[in-house]
């Protein structure tokens, strides 16, 4: 007997999604636990640094991403065609997570960048450069998002090799996160939080820089040749 | 003058690569986003003025007004058109608090020029139908929430344009309004959307003012019997 | 190597109090769906204030108290024993507008407050008068806000009688403001909000005295004789 | 003319909860005050950081915990049976206080965490693991709140051992910390206070590391093997 | 053992204060309580309106001011000598509260304000003009607060009025509220609440002319001559 | 030229009278407040002035600089003669507010002004008796209150104190400031006044900043044996 | 060594500001308390309404204004050079009182619309209309809510001839607040606090049509001829 | 009939004020764009500190200045005639930062602070040292804040110095820094924002006496004597 004249299909609809957001939710929230598990297993890395233990650290997380990519196809499944950006305000924390963890995984391995192709296939999920990708994707704010945490461990990383006696990791990640840096200049930044976040790569430098002239002043090691004695892996 | 596309020096080829195309995409994306907000503000100017223009109406100029109330819907109508390119596919949700307002502000005044034509609500379905090209094509769609937001804001005009009224004696009018307003309400009371909590507080108090202007005209009119006003004609704003 | 057993141990009551409040909020969810209902129907009386549609409207409204009932009773029996008060906030509120309901829907068919054994009837939960009741219960507090929201809607009412020509009404409405704020007054109100909404209930004497006024000093009606003209039902 | 009885009724409870929460507010006040006399006790390692001084020190502040007990005990007889929910936040923040200062004390002593028989002797409150305890408890979130406490603390002291020569005891904590931290990892924590304070021993994991790295750095100290040389107490 | 070199004497003061606090908070809910009282009883002018209630009603409230006098002496023992506005933002509202109860009750008995040396008889408290007092005092803010709540009461009581038939009295009212209005206008306002207050005398003012208007475009009574027609008491 | 006590027509005479009167109380404790306000405002500034003075202490002008800062110390207390007058008996507490800030203020610079001449903290007491005029006789209490506020602030400016002097290489003195820091921290959360709650975070921070200069010091002169800065004397921070 | 000058010289500057902001608080104040005194004689019009006491009151009035242009001047002068927009928020409220008594007194005298040649000669302060003056100015929207304030004071004055049986007057101010009203509509109002205030023009219009529905009801007047009957002063 | 052009007259004006606003955002946002290229430039002496490279690195930004000096030009454009103060809160930020620029561009290139008719001459824009330019300029504040922002840069470049093995260099820095520090110590900054980064060259100063320090205790070079060996451009 309620009235709703006007509004009957609409309650109908806000129903709807009120399930669907539930849905969501539960995904996310699975999602988010096998990324933690992800990150505990990298995050031995700081504990030991020796090249042995950093290459089986990044074998057995790359092992677990998989898990990641069965989340996320999960997830994907729930939201309704081209809807994508209506609900991504709900995953889109534990995504760029899991970028950060396809990045820092594959750092630990190759001592480089990630690629695009690289993400899409560690987790499942294509990176839409243009923003036009109708289905589930990873935006490229999310995937740069990764790249700023992974500045930040990295620069954690530095320090811990310099305890475990690791002198030459530092000058290494130091250059590596410089030329994150000037990659980063050359983006045109609008969005507020990625600013924000973008000049903690510039407090990482400065950290970095630190490091490197604590073993150069001490003559623990000093800097390599540019372009030379990157590993290979 | 800008060198920002310089490349560092000894900047990795991976790492330059990489952050060219990044660059390519944020500021495509960035510039869609400023020309949608660009947009949005102009729709909502227009849908403004579309508002204060029907305010403005009067018995003379009726249909004066409703004319160029609805030229100037049409104009609104264009400018989406001129949008829905950018917002197209999953653009639409992407960009959609750039578009937001725009939206908010249409449906309130489509709804109002649908109000002052007919005096009764505008349909979701029927304020989509006007949100065609030329060829009849939709242009964009007009999702729950906009129109349920788009309302909320309705009732504010509907509470002015109802006081308004009772200053010009159209009593009658007035109680219509009212009743119009109530059943709103009422509707909105149960759909009980979170997005709405803001503007119900608003929209009980729009409610409560037309109930209190409708409450004096009985008051006023109530103290001499009928048969009083025949013989006072000039002042029967009850008949 | 700190012992990770505390933390384990744990885990699993952590889990359990989400599921717990998860189903709590489901609940709560749908008690303030069957009060809206409840409201709506009530809303009608604005529109046509005749005694005839009131009483209509009020027996219609009683008849959906089971309802309101049934969800109660399915949210009791989800608080864990004793816990009443670690999640009273989730619901206060809807409590009090089921108490609100009861109020008015006494009101308008007997034109006076209602009585606790009432309450406990039309919403089958127990009020607990003495604060002590460790079950699902009313507290006494929910009742009070429940009783001023009472005046606030009749306040309203008294304004939409007039507009529908019963001038007789807004006496006795006024009359039974006046005396509620009587009651009220022998309470020593320590809670903050209570205060501050009791305060409101001046404003609905004030608002009704005006109303009140309006009639009289244009003689549509005088002021009844006190004790006589009660409506009895 | 309604009926004020309800009104009267009513008023004695409203009072006597009144009282109940007076009491409650002075009890409070006392533990509050004992538990800054002990931390103020605690608070004398970061002045002298030597073995000797820092068993003295848990010593003299594990001879105040029956104040700390007892003023518990007058505290929780003031509840009224099963409505510990009702006023826990009164209470809440100088519990927790209470339970970091036991898990401090306990730390200078064994170098360890401690464990929940322990918290429940030196406070004399049952820890409710499952959630479910009615009477007077320490809740499992006030627990981990004090074990949050404690690791802030202890990267201070960290700071303040390096200061007075002690370059051995920064990588135990440091140790402690890491440990401590894979613990809450375990945990999937809902409560947003309690996450945004678990980030927060992230922050001193970092910081640690950064102690644990100048001296590394500088050679005045390495670290230890794993397992090895854990005092015992 | 606790340290304090520095502040012992000051930690003594400050808990001393906490117990004055106390004290003054406990006489000062007392007064609270006998105002209120005095409120309800001065508030069945608004069901009556007659001369002879109104005459009774204020003899009632008068034979009540010897309580008000004597909680307030209870109060003022309690003051530390010369520290009178140390704490009285504690009793400030009360304070305000008993002068509008003195103004309101002089009122009704002899239709005009109530002076200084009535107030300071009926309270048993001087007025301190000077604001030099060096004991326990009414304020000359606590004073005109008083007299804004009186302004306030009697628009009230105007509408009141009407409802009972008595036409008279709102012209004699709203030009006493008029004449305050114009004192007021006398004082050179800094306070801002008061300041604020003072701008709902102006509100005062707008609905007693309305009232006022009502009844002389009915003709139900014409504005009296000026000065004449004052009832004496 | 103001008229504002001109009667308005047909005021009775018994309101004239009463608020005439009001006015005249109004206007002198308005007055008074005012030239409190003004003169602890000037208290503040010159307080502050004190201790910006203090700050630029070295080794060479350290007596000019506190005969310097006495001298401002004795002018603020003439500031405080000044206004005495206006806060004698109940005043004191009435228009506490208002004085407030400068009290604060000045226990900040005077206990700033101790420190710096022989390293400890000013008590009560001392303050209270510097706060006299030419004869001796004390000018105006100085309440436990303000005392604690003041104090409050002062680890503050120790803290930049300290920060200044590790950058100079006085390290042990550097000690001694967090030594004091600590033993004020710790006082204050014992004490545990409310109305310390707001400065205490600032206090925790301010122990912490210098902590860790603290920690840098040794930190950094404990990397060679010391026998290493006896052939570098130059560098020989640490004794 | 770095040349000191420089930060010497700016000290000075640093000082200077704060004494602008007092100085122009101080006049501020001057200026408020003027204008108080004009609007407390033009409040005499509502006590009596007859046309000679109006013009009276008007005259009196402004033989005030040269003190409102005085105040001004002195206000201006403190303004730095051409930093109008650094300090205005100062002295906004108070220009609008002053606009709202210019238009007040030149309708008592004239029963039209101020003109802004004639608020330029009153207070001495060039309008501008453009927005781009420099020096000292009346904005737009400080002229626009005096007139707000104008339709407000005039409604009431609507009343008040009603009772003082003045009964053509009221019809001339209803068509008087109609075509301002007109005119507020010509304006597509962005500023919120303005187009909320030209709401309460709504309100002003329908209270003054009411009492000219009273006076018409009970043939006390009839409305006058459109343009007719408008007296000259 | 009252005259409507008065309304039409000023709607005009209304709509202007949007756009004054958006133009001045767009030129801002320009202006931070060059900001940000500049600074990029400069960003290049961390990487390699010889001599030859700062000098080229000064050069070629020295030649971007005209640029900003261009973007600045354009932003004074489009403030209304003396309407500085009425918009200054958008380009505050970017006036400050290009402040920095002209300030770190002159210090690579002459090894001291910038003169103030430099950082005009190099930004085109007049600087306000009394604070009272009525035209487009750069204040006091700005200009201070851009030498703070120097202090930190500098720091940072001291270190990296060291890496690369420039070991002079840093004995100069730090000479200036102190006296900058000095030359901000004569300033009474009641400007919390200022004072609280002015606290920062404290910190900055601690930083480079440390690695001035580290260097001397290693012999790696020793303090420049006073005065002499300073470079000359
Ligand atoms: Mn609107
Ligand atoms: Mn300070």
């Amino acid at each position: 007997m309620t009235d709703l004249n006007f509004f009957q299909d609409i309650q109908a609809t806000l129903e709807h999604e009120t399930d669907v957001r539930e849905n969501i939710r539960t995904a996310v929230r699975e999602l988010d636990r096998t990324c933690r598990t992800v990150a505990a297993i990298l995050n031995k890395v700081h504990t030991v640094t020796t090249p042995t233990v950093i290459a089986e650290v990044s074998t057995t997380a790359r092992g677990r991403f998989p898990d990641i990519h069965n989340d996320l196809k999960k997830l994907a499944a729930l939201i309704p065609a081209e809807q994508y950006y209506r609900y991504n305000g709900m995953w889109t924390f534990v995504l760029q997570q899991a970028c950060y963890l396809a990045a820092y995984t594959t750092y630990l391995h190759y001592e480089r960048l990630v690629t695009v192709p690289e993400v899409e296939e560690m987790l499942g999920v294509p990176v839409s450069l243009r923003g036009d990708l109708p289905t589930f994707h990873i935006g490229i704010e999310d995937l740069l998002h990764g790249i700023v945490s992974l500045t930040g461990e990295l620069t954690r990383l530095t320090v811990n090799c310099v305890t475990h006696g690791d002198f030459q990791r530092p000058f290494r990640i130091h250059q590596f996160i410089v030329d994150l840096h000037s990659g980063f200049q050359l983006l045109n930044l609008k969005n507020d939080t990625l600013r924000k976040r973008f000049d903690s790569i510039k407090y990482d430098i400065k950290k970095t820089e630190e490091v490197v002239y604590d073993i150069s002043v001490r003559k623990l090691a000093t800097k390599p040749e540019a372009g030379g004695g990157q590993p290979t892996a | 003058g800008h060198h920002r596309h310089a490349p560092a020096r000894d900047m990795p080829a991976d790492i330059l690569n990489a952050f060219q195309t990044f660059s390519t995409s944020l500021d495509e994306m960035h510039d869609r986003r400023e020309r949608i907000i660009k947009i949005s503000r102009d729709i909502t100017i227009a849908s403004k003025r579309m508002i204060f223009l029907l305010h403005r109406i009067t018995n003379t100029d009726r249909d004066r007004i409703l004319t160029e109330a609805r030229a100037e819907q049409r104009k609104i109508v264009k400018l989406f058109e001129q949008v829905a390119v950018e917002l197209q596919g999953n653009n639409f949700y992407k960009h959609h608090r750039s578009i937001g307002p725009g939206y908010e502000e249409y449906v309130e005044a489509a709804s109002f020029l649908v109000f002052i034509e007919r005096g009764d609500l505008a349909t979701r379905d029927e304020l989509q139908r006007e949100l065609v090209d030329d060829n009849g094509n939709q242009i964009l769609p007009l999702t729950e929430e906009d129109y349920l937001l788009g309302l909320a804001d309705l009732t504010g005009e509907l509470m002015r344009y109802c006081i308004n009224i009772v200053g010009k004696g159209e009593h009658e009018r007035a109680a219509e309004v009212r009743d119009l307003l109530r059943r709103i309400r009422d509707d909105y009371e149960i759909i009980n959307s979170p997005i709405l909590r803001k503007k119900m507080g608003v929209m009980r108090g729009s409610l409560q003012k037309v109930e209190l202007a409708c409450y004096a005209i009985k008051v006023r009119g109530s103290e001499y019997p009928p048969e009083y006003f025949q013989t006072h004609d000039d002042w029967s704003h009850e008949g």
